[in-house]
This record gives structure tokens, C-alpha cells and sequence, in this order.
């Protein structure tokens, strides 16, 4: 339903590899650049994990995909990063509409203090309202009435989006009976499930996950791990990971960054066995980091 | 093409400073006119707010939170600008005599705050001198001494000693209190400054407990911590380590409780004796007096002409006191914060 | 629809229909406000006026025993005098000075004062004064009350030389008043500078109010009910409240005057009277005119002064001067 | 370090000393209700034995193993004692440290100041003997101490509250809170009061709210720059200490010649309102920046707007704290006499009312009428004896005093049970 929608806006739907484009791109939080000159592709549906030691700036080049920097007060973005073909920080752009289509997975498992239920129906109904006021005139008007939590639109649709979705991040059969449960009451590795089948209810073309196994223990990150490689089918993902196992089982292709700078990007097999560069054999072998 | 629709129909600045000129000018018009026409004006901006929040809701909902963020400093400069209009005439004759001269009389028509402004520092150093030390170490106790629970117990106690009205503990002073000092200190009158002092002591000790609590408890515990690592007892590690860090919060809350003091309104006014006179000799806090808002509170239904205006007059002096002790009191606190943060 | 939803627009058609609402402003309201010595009579005449009894309750409106011959409800009956309908009494407590301001503002219909224009205005021209105009309701007397440990000491009977002296501060022990055999200080109670009661005093007592050397007052009170306490709380005060004050804890002293006679405060000749005034502005208006009537009438002056409140009455003559002095009946 | 009996005997003497303390303030506030119901002999006796027991308190504690007293502390010991027993033996007929200087104001001056120092003389001589003490003696002292400071306050508040409820329960009966007061017929009620109050409160509410909440929300979530946090917090911090006669004044000459020239509630609620609003902002603002980042970049993440995000994340996870505050601000600005004073209320008014009987059954005539509150009651039944006796202005303090309570409780209730149960 809504990718429907959001193919016949023309937002998604181009015919290259690429999903995301990113050339010479700086980021600086005042004084201190954070990210120095990088140029990466990320190809669809395949997972990209990026790797490198802490602060080396691989959050921020996250976040500088959804525009999530612009957040941070004194963060300043040069370069170009395109998704799809657009350019994200070009004058204009609709920033809720690149984030709907560019999800976010967090290090720490943030649902909202409400259901299970209403926590993946919050994507779509936001959607939903900024859709409507952007028409404007007499369907905001009748949006008014429509865009509460319990609203008639909701209905089976929203039954089914949200069902989809927890199926799609292996959560339903552990919360089927308790969607409309406080979804802080779930365990960490549910809530982190959660948090991605919320994700995925917005129907992403990307997902970004800043290291989002590290606050969990041993066998919900395996579970996590698994979903990845699950979706890697349908979506394209950029994992951030501190840990190189992790990248080297669920990867198809690895990033090292180092003080803000990209120092090798290839294929995981490759960069794990024979690394171009010395530093990335060096790093990979826990000689430096 | 995707960037056309993307685009945002109208600069939500634009919007943000015409919703807030337009509230202005309704508020403006509204309260220092007051006309007829105004209600139109206002029905229009009501327009205008529905019509802003069909259309572009976002930028309606920001404008109509920054209207929201200026109530304060509106009604603020409101009360200064009007207080400062008419408390001004009384303040121009001969300000000096106004503040220092001696003597009140309403049938004579000549006013001075003397008197009151010196019932008021006596008044409130009394209440100080038992609320100060009261306070502070209500406040450590129940910062640092306190087991959790009774911590739990203990501070909303102390916010509801701040919770009873103050013509409560005026009427409860009065027939408490007043007579009692009386007879226990053998005086001729039943209004001196002595009683209201204690009753403002224990309506301002909450306000210098909380706020000196949470000086306390706003020092860091590592700081504590790496005493106590060196073999002290809590008490030196307080004394010594988070006593000084966080003396300038304590100032502060003194400063904030004599403000609250000297703005007491209620229970002075039914406990003071009203005499409009310097008492001889000047320290005698056993002589029937008055302070600048009991001076307000009962008179104000009696004045006329002139005494509104040296009334007035009155207020202006007691706001902008007040007003400097808790912008004092604002800037300490605001320095110790900034202190903590880069420390 | 959810809930929030209805409630907002539920909201929304009340402030339409709040727009339309006929009764935003209900004028039929009669507004009297000024001194709390008067008050107590205006108390009791509303308080009568609102329960409106029926003439069948001849506990509370024994219309035929004054000879009235009507069978309609109290307020109907007075309000009817003048061809009206029944209105709404709207009475505020504050004192003279601010009733007498708020009449001539037309904030209020009728301003209470315990002391006459004049006397509260005393800079202010004739032409200005007149547009007030005076009603004469009852007395008062101002007593002079002393606390009850002075007054069971002996210090019954006071000279006016020595209240003078008391309240100028050249008397400041008990011991100094002829009568009493009672070693404490005098604590003297005034009335807030400004207010009818003390101008009152202050013209009674040194026949202008423009006093400056009042030295021995220790402390000053805003009304009657506060001096009351003060002496009741006290042992050693004196004050001048209303004769409606008087209780045993704070008994009346007997005064010797000028003339050489001693007077009681039941006295007739008691020289501290005081007419309770109720002012209306540039004539008297049917509405103010039926209020005022029905306090002036035999049943009011029995009612309101005589029985529930300690005040005296007026005259037989002066009764029917102020009467006259009132729009006619219709 | 000390032995076990030592100790014992330690804590017995503080037992006992503690219990001196209660009694004695016991025994003052019995005095200040009932002066003269204690002859001035048993006070001396007493204060004697009060005294005694600080200084024999003091000596054990300093009776440790390995502690040898300098011999200066021994005679402040001494020479305390000494004061006390000379205060109350050759003085013992004007209660507790107050010889009677006969009428002399600086006698009577001193005496005050004789009285303190005894007291800081013996506190300051306690301190100095525990500073060469083991320190856990010091810290004992000390953590009892402040124990007793935070004492005095709340048996202030015991004593005044419950005062207040005996005096005041005599009077309360369901027809004194349910009728209005009527001379004709002899009935005295706080209906109106009551009724005028709640007006206010909801008034005020009504009008300070949403402003408040609102300015902290663009506070917390929109204002980038921290200069329009401070000047906002300053502003409020100064409209919060302004006093409240300097608001009734305002409203005087502001507010009443501007809507209608006399008293009326809306004046006294707008007034309340801009005693309400700084609390408010405070409170809302402290439960807005409470609310953990997370929720924020996760909604935002999403592709919520900002507003959405305050409107389904932000505020409904902080609506118990901000509720909290509020309800806290009401209590507070509901027993507040000296803004209305002037502006709002008169005596013994009917009760406001809202609704009619016909068409469209609501009229807000009331809102431009004055009103009667239960703080104004009670002073004007202490002013001028307007509304009843005595007795009443008692029972309509235990009213007032229920009321501001119940915001306080009802608050802080609120406050505990969401602490616990929310989840971050």
C-alpha cells in the first residue's frame, strides 16, 4: 500500500546498482572534522558493514545518509550524498520523506512508551498525516479527524501492516498476544526486534544500523544477526559494527574507516583474507585499534 | 521533479514572525486599549491560527509555542512598565525624603517609606536568622543523611510546609503567636516585628531547603567519593569537599529565600501592628511597626489620589528588590551549573 | 472520530454559542460597596432581600404588623413600590473611602461611608460634594473599649483629657488614668489613617481631622473586627470600635466630657455619634430608591438597626426627612 | 576506638537528651497555647535539667578510651552549666532565660540576645569538644543535629495542621460546607467560597496551561540557541518571586479598570494565571528535558516531523510530570489571599454559576461578578467579623487547608507512582 504510494510519487524506483552515493563528503563538528573526503558506493540489497575503531567517524557517516546530523548542534555537512539518485542535502528536500524511505536501527533498543502495536503503526501513521497536510486544503481537514491513534483508516490495513512487520523481524510469534502491551516490558533483545520491525513498517529502501547488537547479550545478537541476513533479500543495509566477526559473518561487503577516513572498501571475503593496505591487515589482525 | 514536491509551500520563518506579530499587536490592543474592535482582531487571528494549521501545521504548531515562550516576559514587562508608570509620580517630588524621610500621614499628605523600607529589613533579617540556618541543614540532613525512604518522605513534607496558605499562618500566628510573645516578653503591644518574623521564617525555610537540596545534591558524588576513598568520615567529606562546591547554590537559595521574605504579603499584614513609624531605638523589633507590603495590603482599600500614588510608589520599590534578589540569586545559580558542567 | 477529537470540537461550538449568549452581561444589579461599620445593616437587608420570604412567613416579613397591606414577597413588595421587578443585591466589603469612589466612578450604585463626604474630602468644592447624595440610615456610637484585665482594675470611668492624652502619647501607663490602680503599659489602638472611623474619631475628638501629633497610637488596625481582637488578645489596650463590638471581653469605659457630665455609651447625650451614611450619585435612582426605602421604613429600621445589629435607630422626625428625601412611590 | 559499653551508654545519653528536646518544644508549644499553664518554677526545673543533660551528654561522649580533653574544653563544659544554673536559679520567675528588665526595650533586648547566646554558646562548645574527637563522634553529632532541624519545621507543620483540624472540625458539617451563608435565617455555609475557589483555580488553570506547557515545549524542543532558555528561565524566575501583593496591585491598576471596574473573577484569574505560568514553565520544562534523546531521534528517525514527534512521543510520555507540577502550582496559588484581595472577590457573594435553565443553559455573567474565595473568607472573617465568628474562620482554614493538601497529595502522588512505574 504504501510502497505503491510511494512509487507513484517517483521517489524510489532507479535502475542502477547503486543505492547510495557518497562522494567527498566532510563532516564537522565545529572545529573538528569528523569525517574527512570519503567516497563510497552502497550497492542494493546487499549488507555493508563498516568497520573501524571507536570515534574513527562511523556513526557519523551514518547519519549524514538520513540527514540525522542535522540534529546535532554544530554539525556541518560538505559533499554529496545521494540516495537514489538524490541528492539529500539539496535546498528542499523534504527531510521526513528521506527518512521514511532511509530507516534507522539505534545501539540502544529505543521503543516508545506505548503498545507493541502502536510503537510499529507510528512510522506509517506519521506518514499517513504529513502526507495529507502536504495535499492540504480539504483533505487536511478531514485528516483532522483521521490522524488519532485509533483512527477509521487504521483499520485492517493497519492490522495487516503491522502483523507483516513483526513477522518480517521474527518478533510475532512472541508478541502476538501481547500487541497491545506496554512494549517496555519486553526483554532487550525484543525491544531491539521491535525496533527494526518498526523500521520496516515504513517500508524503508535502506536500513542503517549503528551497531545494534552492542547492549545486547550473546544469543538475542546472534537472533539479530540472523534477521539481518534475512532482509539483506529485500533491503539494501549499512551495518556499523565494532566487532569484525559480525562483520565478516553477515557482510557482503566491508568498510574500513580510520580517523574519519575511508581506508578500504571491498568485498568482505577479500578484505578479511588479503587486505590491499597495510593498516587494514593490521587492524583486522588487532595489531592497532 | 521530486524536488518540486518536496519543497515547502511557504518560509515557516516568515509565517513564525507574522503569527507573532499579529499575537503582539491582539495582546497590545487587547489589554491597553481595549476596545470593541478588538474582539474582531482576535476572532481574526483565531482565523488565521485554524487556517495556519490545516495548511502548514509544523510551522503553525513552532509559532504558536514561541507566542507560548514570550507569556512570561510579556506579563513581566507588563507589571514593570505599568508599575514603573504609576509608582513613578511619587518617586519624582523628592525621592530622597520618599525612601528616607520618617513619616506617613495620610491626612497631612506626606508620605515616606522610611519606616516601612526599615520594617521590611528588620522583618525579614528576623525571619532569615531562623529560616538560614534552619534550612541549610534541613537541607543536608536530607540530602546527605537521609536513608532513601525517608528522603521520600521528608522533601514533599518541606514542600508542604510552602503549601499552606499564608493567611493560614496568619491567622494561626495571631492567635498563637502574638499574645504569647507578649506576655513572655512583657511588651505593651500586640503587632510587633518580632512575630511575624518567626511565622516568615518557617514560610521561607522550604524555599531555602529545596533549593539549597538541590545545590547539594547537584555536586557531583565523585567528588565525595575520592574523599571518602581517602579514609574520611562522611561528615569531612561534606564539610570539607561538597559543602564548599556547593556554597555558591546556598548563597543563592538565601538570596531566594529573603526574597521570598520580604514579598510575604498576608501573614505579616494580619500579625503586624501597622504603625506607620521608625521604632526608637531603631533595633527594637518589640515595637508595633509596618513593612512595605502590609503597608500595601492595608491601605490600598482606604487610598486615594495622592496615597495611591506614594502606594504605588511603594510597590515599584518592593518589585525591583525582589526582582534584583532573584536575578542575583538566577545568576549565581546559572554560574555554579556552568561550573559542574565544564568541571 | 476518536475522543480528543469531539472534545476539541465540542469545545469549539461552545465558544461559538459563548459568543451568542445572551446573558453575558446581566445589568439588573443593584452594587453596594464601602464600610464594614455600615455593613452589617446592608448584610442583614440583603441577606432578607434574597431569601425574599413570602408574607406567609410572618416570622420574617411581618408586613401587616407595620401596617403594610400587600400579599406579595418581601423584595417583590419593595421592588414593586417603584414599579419594578425583583433585582439581584451585589454588596462588597471595603471601607468608606473606596465606596465613596467607587459611587462617583458609577462603579457601584451606592457607596457606604460611616463619615460624611465632607469630612473625607475636605480640599474638594461644594459644587463637587453636592453631587453626592446622602442618606441617613441609623447610628453609630463609637465606644470607647478597653481590654477586660484593665477594665476589671478599676478603669471604668476616663476624662477626655486623659483619652486625649493617651492617644497623644503624653500618657503611656495606666497608672496615669485618675481611676485605675493598674501598673502596664497603654497600648493605644488606632484605625487605619484614612478610614471613616478615624476621621470620625479625629473630628469628634479634636474637631479636625488634620492631626499630625498622634504619637501614643501603637498600633493601627483596618477594622472594627480587628481592634476588637487586638483588645480581646491584649491587657492593656484601649481602641475605639463600633458600638456593635462591644462584648464582655472588651467592655465599654464611661467618658466624662467636656461639660463635667459622665456619660455611658447607652447614653443619649454620648458624644462620639456618628450617622451611618449611604451615598448615591446626582440623585437617587427607582432601583437604589426601593433598596434605600425598605431599610428607611419602620420595618427596616426595626429589622436591620435596631434587632440585628446594635445600632440606633433614627428619629421619628429625621425618619421621615430622609423618606421624603427619596423619589416617590409609584 | 571505644567499647561496646561505652558506646551503649553513648547512645542512652542521646536517647535521653533527644527526648529532653521533644519534651521541652512539647512543653513551649503547650505554653504558647495555654501561657500560664505550667508554673514558671517547673520551666526553670526544667530548663535546668535540659541544660544538665547537654553538658553531661557532651562529657561522656568525650570520655573515649584514648582521648584526653584539653583542659579549656572542660571549662566551657563547666562554665555552661554554670550560666544555666545561674540563669534559671536566680531568675526562676519569668520562665526560661527571661529575667524581667522592667520595661526597658534594650533589657528586653538583651535578654533575647542573653537567651540565643546560651544556646549557640552550648552548640558551638558541644562542636568544639567533638572536634577532638574520633570522627564518627563528630559525624554523629552532626548527622543528629541537622536531624533536628529538619524536625523543627515539620513539627511546625504537625502542630499548625493539626491545630487547625481540632479547632476547625467542631465547626465543619455538611451543612456548613454545602449552604451558603444566611442571616435571615441564622446558617452560616462556605458554599460559595468553595465554589468561588474552584473557579479561580480552573480559571487560572485553564489560561496558564497551555502557555506554560507550551513555552517549555519550544523551550526543550525548538529554542537551538540557550540564550532564549536563560532569558525565558529568568523572566520566569522573576515573575515567580514577584510577590503577590505587587500582582494585586497590577491587577488593580491594570486589569479592573480594563474589563469592568469592579471585582470580577476573570480578573483574579488572569491574575492567578500569571502566578500559575512561571511554575508551569519550570516544572514542564524539567519534565520535557527528562525525557530520554532516544525517543527523539527514534521518532525522528522514522520520518515523524518535529511536531508530530511532540504531539505522539514527547508529550505523552511526560504528561504524569508535567500533571505533577501543575497540580503542585495549584495548591500552591489556591490558598493565595493578597492578589485577589483587590481584584476578584467580596464577602458572602453567591456561588458562581455557570449553566441556566434554558437556552443555551450556560452564561458566563459569572465571569464578570466578583466571587467569594476561602483564603478572602478567612481574612475577612478575621478582618472584620464579616461571614461568623471565630469558630468559622477555623472551619474554613480546615477547609482551605484539605483542599491545598489534597493538590499536594494528589500531586505527589502522582509523581511517586509514575517514577516507579515508568520505564526508563
Amino acid at each position: 500500500m504504501f510502497n505503491d504510494q510511494g512509487n507513484k510519487e517517483g521517489i524510489l524506483d532507479l535502475p542502477n546498482q547503486t543505492a547510495v552515493e557518497i562522494r567527498n563528503l566532510d563532516v564537522y563538528y565545529g572545529e573538528e572534522n569528523a569525517i574527512e573526503d570519503v567516497s563510497l558506493d552502497i550497492l542494493r540489497k546487499k549488507v555493508t558493514a563498516l568497520i573501524g575503531p571507536s570515534g574513527c567517524g562511523k556513526s557519523t557517516l551514518l547519519r549524514s545518509i538520513n540527514r540525522m546530523n542535522d540534529l546535532i548542534d554544530g554539525a556541518k555537512v560538505e559533499g554529496i550524498v545521494k540516495v537514489d539518485g538524490n541528492n539529500v542535502y539539496s535546498k528542499g528536500l523534504q527531510v521526513s520523506r528521506l527518512r521514511q524511505k532511509v530507516g534507522q536501527v539505534f545501539q540502544k533498543p529505543n521503543p516508545f512508551p506505548k503498545s507493541v502495536y502502536d510503537n510499529v503503526a507510528f512510522g506509517p501513521r506519521a506518514y499517513k498525516h504529513h502526507l495529507r497536510k502536504e495535499k492540504g486544503g480539504l483533505s487536511s481537514l478531514t485528516s483532522f479527524f483521521e490522524s488519532g491513534e485509533k483512527s477509521p483508516i487504521d483499520g485492517r490495513h493497519m492490522d495487516k501492516v503491522v502483523k507483516d512487520s513483526l513477522e518480517q523481524a521474527a518478533l510475532l510469534d512472541e508478541v502476538e498476544d501481547k500487541l497491545h502491551k506496554s512494549a517496555m516490558d519486553l526483554s532487550g533483545g525484543q525491544q531491539q526486534r521491535l525496533c527494526i520491525a518498526r523500521c520496516l513498517a515504513t517500508k524503508p529502501e535502506i536500513i542503517l544500523m549503528d551497531e545494534p547488537t552492542s547492549s545486547l547479550d550473546p544469543i538475542s545478537a546472534g537472533r539479530i544477526e540472523d534477521l539481518i541476513e534475512d532482509l539483506s533479500t529485500d533491503y539494501t543495509v549499512l551495518i556499523v559494527t565494532h566487532n569484525m566477526q559480525q562483520a565478516a559473518r553477515i557482510s557482503d561487503k566491508t568498510a574500513l574507516l580510520w580517523l574519519g577516513e575511508l581506508v578500504e572498501m571491498s568485498e568482505t571475503e577479500e578484505l578479511f583474507e588479503n587486505p590491499e593496505k597495510e593498516l587494514t591487515e593490521k587492524y583486522i589482525t588487532g595489531r592497532v585499534g | 521533479m521530486i524536488n518540486d514536491q518536496l519543497k515547502e509551500k511557504i518560509s515557516p520563518r516568515f509565517l513564525l514572525a507574522s503569527v507573532v506579530f499579529i499575537s503582539f499587536s491582539v495582546l497590545f490592543t487587547f489589554f491597553v486599549l481595549f476596545q470593541t474592535f478588538n474582539v474582531y482582531l482576535f476572532l481574526l487571528v483565531v482565523a488565521g491560527v485554524v487556517i495556519g494549521w490545516i495548511f502548514y501545521e509544523d510551522s503553525t504548531a513552532k509559532a504558536l509555542l514561541f507566542a507560548a515562550s514570550t507569556s512570561a516576559g510579556t506579563i513581566l514587562i507588563l507589571i514593570a512598565s505599568f508599575l514603573f508608570i504609576r509608582g513613578l509620580p511619587a518617586f519624582q517630588e523628592d525621592p530622597i525624603f520618599f525612601i528616607i524621610g520618617s513619616e506617613w500621614d495620610v491626612y497631612g499628605e506626606v508620605y515616606s517609606l522610611g519606616p516601612m523600607i526599615w520594617g521590611s529589613i528588620i522583618v525579614t533579617l528576623g525571619a532569615t536568622a531562623l529560616a538560614a540556618p534552619l534550612g541549610v541543614s534541613s537541607a543536608i540532613f536530607i540530602g546527605k543523611f537521609a536513608p532513601k525512604w525517608l528522603r521520600g518522605i521528608l522533601k514533599p513534607a518541606i514542600e508542604l510546609l510552602a503549601g499552606i496558605p499564608s493567611v493560614v499562618y496568619g491567622f494561626l500566628g495571631f492567635v498563637l503567636l502574638n499574645r504569647a510573645i507578649m506576655d513572655y516578653f512583657d511588651i505593651s503591644n500586640l503587632g510587633q516585628y518580632f512575630a511575624p518574623s518567626i511565622i516568615l521564617g518557617f514560610m521561607a525555610l522550604p524555599t531555602i531547603a529545596s533549593v539549597a537540596e538541590d545545590a547539594i545534591d547537584a555536586v557531583p558524588t565523585h567528588l565525595e567519593k575520592g574523599a571518602l576513598a581517602l579514609g574520611v568520615t562522611k561528615w569531612q567529606a561534606i564539610k570539607e569537599v561538597t559543602l564548599p562546591s556547593a556554597s555558591s547554590g546556598i548563597t543563592a537559595a538565601l538570596i531566594l529565600g529573603i526574597g521570598r521574605a520580604m514579598g510575604e504579603t498576608m501573614a505579616v499584614t494580619m500579625m503586624i501592628g501597622h504603625k506607620t513609624a521608625f521604632p526608637s531605638p531603631l533595633y527594637d523589633i518589640f515595637e508595633p511597626g509596618e513593612t512595605l507590603t502590609s503597608l500595601i495590603a492595608s491601605q490600598i482599600g482606604e487610598a486615594s489620589g495622592q496615597s495611591i500614588d506614594a502606594l504605588m510608589g511603594a510597590g515599584l520599590l518592593l518589585f525591583f528588590v525582589v526582582l534584583a534578589l532573584s536575578v542575583t540569586s538566577r545568576l549565581i545559580q546559572s554560574r555554579l551549573q556552568r561550573r559542574f558542567r565544564q568541571g | 472520530m476518536n475522543i480528543n477529537k469531539l472534545a476539541g470540537f465540542s469545545l469549539g461550538l461552545l465558544m461559538v454559542l459563548l459568543l451568542f449568549s445572551p446573558s453575558l452581561f446581566a445589568q439588573n444589579v443593584l452594587r453596594i460597596d464601602g464600610s464594614s461599620t455600615v455593613f452589617p445593616v446592608i448584610e442583614y437587608a440583603t441577606s432578607y432581600w434574597k431569601n425574599n420570604p413570602p408574607i406567609t412567613y410572618s416570622e420574617f416579613w411581618p408586613a401587616e404588623e407595620y401596617g403594610i397591606d400587600t400579599d406579595k414577597n418581601l423584595a417583590d413588595y419593595w421592588a414593586g413600590l417603584y414599579g419594578l421587578d425583583k433585582f439581584r443585591v451585589q454588596k462588597n466589603l471595603s471601607h468608606s473611602g473606596q465606596g465613596l469612589r467607587k459611587v462617583a466612578k458609577g462603579n457601584v450604585d451606592i457607596g457606604i461611608s460611616s463619615t460624611a463626604v465632607r469630612f473625607e474630602y475636605p480640599g474638594k468644592l461644594e459644587k463637587e460634594l453636592n453631587k453626592y447624595t446622602p442618606h441617613i440610615i441609623g447610628y453609630d456610637r463609637q465606644a470607647f473599649s478597653v481590654s477586660k484585665e484593665v477594665y476589671e482594675a478599676g478603669c471604668a470611668v476616663l476624662t477626655k483629657e486623659e483619652i486625649v492624652g493617651i492617644f497623644k502619647g503624653t500618657i503611656t501607663n495606666w497608672k496615669g488614668v485618675n481611676s485605675c490602680n493598674y501598673d502596664r503599659e497603654i497600648q493605644a489602638v488606632g484605625r487605619t489613617v484614612g478610614s471613616g472611623t478615624e476621621t470620625m474619631f479625629r473630628v469628634n475628638l479634636f474637631g479636625s481631622a488634620e492631626v499630625s501629633d498622634l504619637n501614643g497610637v501603637d498600633v493601627r488596625q483596618g477594622q472594627n473586627q480587628m481592634v476588637k481582637r487586638t483588645l480581646v488578645s491584649s491587657n492593656n489596650a484601649i481602641g475605639y470600635p463600633g458600638v456593635e463590638f462591644i462584648t464582655d471581653e472588651n467592655p465599654a469605659v464611661e467618658v466624662t466630657w467636656d461639660d463635667g457630665a459622665t456619660y455611658s455609651v447607652e447614653d443619649e447625650g454620648w458624644p462620639l455619634g456618628r450617622p451611618l451614611y449611604m451615598y448615591t450619585w446626582q440623585g437617587t435612582s427607582k432601583k437604589e430608591a426601593a433598596f434605600l426605602r425598605m431599610i428607611l421604613s419602620d420595618f427596616g429600621q426595626d429589622v436591620f438597626v435596631e434587632q440585628n445589629t446594635d445600632y440606633y435607630t433614627l428619629s421619628d422626625s429625621e425618619q421621615a426627612y430622609q423618606l421624603d428625601n427619596l423619589p416617590e412611590v409609584e | 576506638m571505644i567499647s561496646a559499653r561505652e558506646k551503649a551508654i553513648r547512645y542512652i545519653m542521646i536517647v535521653l537528651w533527644l527526648v529532653l528536646a521533644v519534651v521541652s518544644l512539647l512543653i513551649s508549644g503547650w505554653l504558647v497555647v495555654e501561657p500560664g499553664a505550667i508554673s514558671s518554677e517547673a520551666i526553670s526545673a526544667f530548663g535546668g535539667i535540659l541544660l544538665a543533660g547537654v553538658g553531661i551528654t557532651i562529657i561522656v561522649f568525650n570520655l573515649g578510651d584514648n582521648y584526653q580533653p584539653p583542659i579549656s574544653h572542660f571549662l566551657i563544659s563547666i562554665l555552661l552549666l554554670l550560666l544555666g544554673g545561674v540563669v534559671f536559679l536566680f531568675f526562676p520567675d519569668q520562665g526560661v532565660a527571661l529575667p524581667n528588665l522592667e520595661g526597658d526595650i534594650t533589657a528586653k533586648l538583651a535578654n533575647l540576645l542573653l537567651f540565643l547566646l546560651v544556646g549557640f554558646a552550648g552548640i558551638w562548645a558541644g562542636l568544639l569538644f567533638f572536634r577532638e574527637n574520633p570522627a564518627q563522634n563528630r559525624e554523629l553529632a552532626v548527622k543528629y543535629f541537622t536531624w533536628l532541624s529538619v524536625l523543627i519545621p515539620l513539627g511546625v507543620l504537625v502542630f499548625f495542621v493539626s491545630y487547625t483540624i481540632i479547632e476547625g472540625s467542631s465547626v465543619i458539617n455538611w451543612q456548613f460546607i454545602s449552604s451558603s451563608t444566611n442571616l435571615m435565617m441564622g446558617k452560616v455555609g462556605i458554599f460559595p467560597a468553595i465554589m468561588g475557589t474552584f473557579s479561580l483555580i480552573i480559571g487560572a488553570t485553564v489560561l496558564a496551561v497551555p502557555l506554560g506547557v507550551g513555552a517549555a515545549v519550544f523551550l526543550t524542543e525548538y529554542a537551538k540557541r540557550t540564550w532564549i532558555r536563560q532569558a525565558v528561565g529568568v523572566t520566569a524566575d522573576c515573575l515567580w518571586s514577584t510577590p503577590s501583593i505587587v500582582f494585586g496591585l497590577f491587577g488593580y491598576v491594570f486589569l479592573v479598570p480594563r474589563i469592568t471596574g469592579h471585582s470580577t473573577l476573570l480578573a483574579g484569574q488572569i491574575i492567578l494565571a500569571a502566578m500559575l505560568l512561571p511554575l508551569t514553565i519550570a516544572t514542564s520544562t524539567e519534565a520535557l528535558s527528562s525525557v530520554p534523546d532516544e525517543f527523539r531521534s527514534g521518532s525522528l528517525a522514522l520520518g515523524a516531523s518535529r511536531w508530530w514527534t511532540i504531539r505522539k512521543v514527547i508529550l505523552p510520555s511526560s504528561v504524569p510530570s508535567i500533571i505533577t507540577g501543575i497540580l503542585l502550582g495549584i495548591g500552591r496559588i489556591a490558598g493565595e489571599t493578597a492578589p485577589i484581595m483587590l481584584i476578584a472577590v467580596a464577602s458572602n457573594t453567591s456561588a458562581p454559576s455557570f449553566l441556566t435553565s434554558s437556552f443555551p443553559y450556560f452564561q458566563l455573567g459569572s465571569l464578570f461578578r466578583e466571587v467569594d474565595a476561602l483564603p478572602y473568607r478567612m481574612y475577612s472573617i478575621y478582618k472584620a467579623g464579616v461571614g461568623g465568628s471565630i469558630d468559622e474562620a477555623w472551619g474554613t482554614a480546615l477547609v482551605l487547608i484539605v483542599l491545598v493538601l489534597m493538590f499536594y497529595g494528589l500531586g505527589i502522588t502522582v509523581r511517586s507512582y509514575y517514577r516507579r512505574r515508568r520505564g526508563w
